[in-house]
């Protein structure tokens, strides 16, 4: 089975928490959103349970390509940017 | 039509975004509303000097800002538009946001500038972190400020088109 | 609160009232709305070049404008005013008007500049003359502005006080 | 019987019908506006018919000491400032 690198950006709050603004990730083929997210809450347990509850916290939303992403089951390609957002604020 | 959005740390100066719009438009556009946003200074005694942290999502927030002014020019007959929103850190003072709307008609350029800022202060793709002596937190709108931004995005409001 | 209003011939420089009004304001005042009306070229195909030529009544106009300052103030928090109306003879792509409202809040900024603007526009004492080629002529208003103008006033509304 | 003295203001197509922008007419003591308008109407005769009928016109308010005023029977005194202001236009 082959396998697809994505690169997930974090934001504002998560960034922090994270501690990183940007990771490659690879993926099985076919991955979804969901299984990226179950994948980051896998990496980071052990490393920040602040980051894990923000992962998995329904608050923050998904853009895949800069466009928003509703949908857990939305596949990932191979170059994917997908971002983590916080609730934003405005300007 | 002209449309200049810019995301940037840097500060701007009204007075050159002017000249350049007033030197774009000349006698076409008859009425020019402008905003500008300034850090306020915290009115609650003793508060500790403020310094506001603002962070976007470098394309997207500038690509979101354009739908919104593709959006307003399909209500308003606009000239020109201009909008500059500042990043990083301010401080009580420092400006942080300016529009400026040309139209031939005062009402438009009125409206549009203040639907565009509108957006620009709540919808927009940014977070704001306050800091106050050494307590720092990030912002978070009583709202669900993201699902209005998404509801005006629509199907066909891919960022960065 | 300050208030600066100021009919003239010369012409105004936005950069310098804003500096001015930044300058005095400092970051008390969270929020600019500035509006600026410039003479428009006649869209109509081979009229000769037009001249606006704008007479007012000096001490009556900047005190009926003064009035309506004051009706704003009453409705809106404001920080500071200016209004800057040009006079005399004026040509397209010429600034006639200019008004920049201070207020902590956008909403208040935006709705007093708007207001001030449509009553310069609309009600204060100016006339205008029309010149197109050899043709002059004074722009008759279709609607009684000057009975709109005495209703404002009210009844203390003395110019001049 | 006493007389005040006036100082009349024309203004825009009015001033250029009367072809001055100020004088200054005597009057009997407590003559009314409308015994300034008949003053006027009388002295204009003969020099511009434009300038007696934009003075009679209703359209011309009256402002003393800037000041609107809607009474033909409202008094003058002297040193009043007695405008005549056809319709604004606005800025």
């Amino acid at each position: 089975m082959g396998a697809v690198t994505v690169r997930v950006l974090f934001f504002a709050s998560l960034r922090e928490a994270v501690r990183e603004d940007a990771l490659d990730l690879r993926l099985p083929s076919g991955a979804t959103v969901a299984d990226l997210r179950a994948l980051l809450a896998e990496r980071l347990s052990g490393f920040s349970e602040e980051a894990v509850r923000a992962i998995a916290d329904g608050d923050v939303r998904i853009a895949i390509n800069q466009r928003l992403e509703q949908s857990p089951d939305a596949r990932l390609a191979a170059g994917d940017e997908v971002a983590f957002l916080p609730p934003i604020t405005g300007g | 039509m002209n449309v200049s959005i810019r995301v940037q740390r840097e500060d701007f100066s009204l007075s050159d975004e002017w000249s350049a719009l007033r030197a774009r438009t000349g006698a076409g556009a008859g009425a020019i509303a402008a905003f500008a946003g300034v850090v306020r200074e915290d009115a609650r005694e003793g508060t500790p000097t403020q310094i506001l942290y603002l962070e976007h999502y470098p394309g997207m927030t500038e690509s979101s800002i354009a739908d919104i002014v593709r959006e307003a020019e399909g209500r308003w007959p606009l000239d020109d538009v201009v909008i500059v929103h500042r990043v990083g850190e301010l401080a009580p003072g420092d400006q942080i946001v300016l529009v400026l709307v040309a139209s031939a008609h005062r009402a438009a350029a009125f409206a549009a500038c203040e639907f565009l800022m509108d957006y620009l202060k709540t919808r927009a793709v940014f977070w704001k972190k306050e800091t106050r002596g050494a307590a720092s937190e990030w912002i978070r709108s009583t709202e669900d400020d993201f699902d209005r931004a998404a509801s005006w995005k629509g199907e066909d409001g891919a960022a960065g088109d």
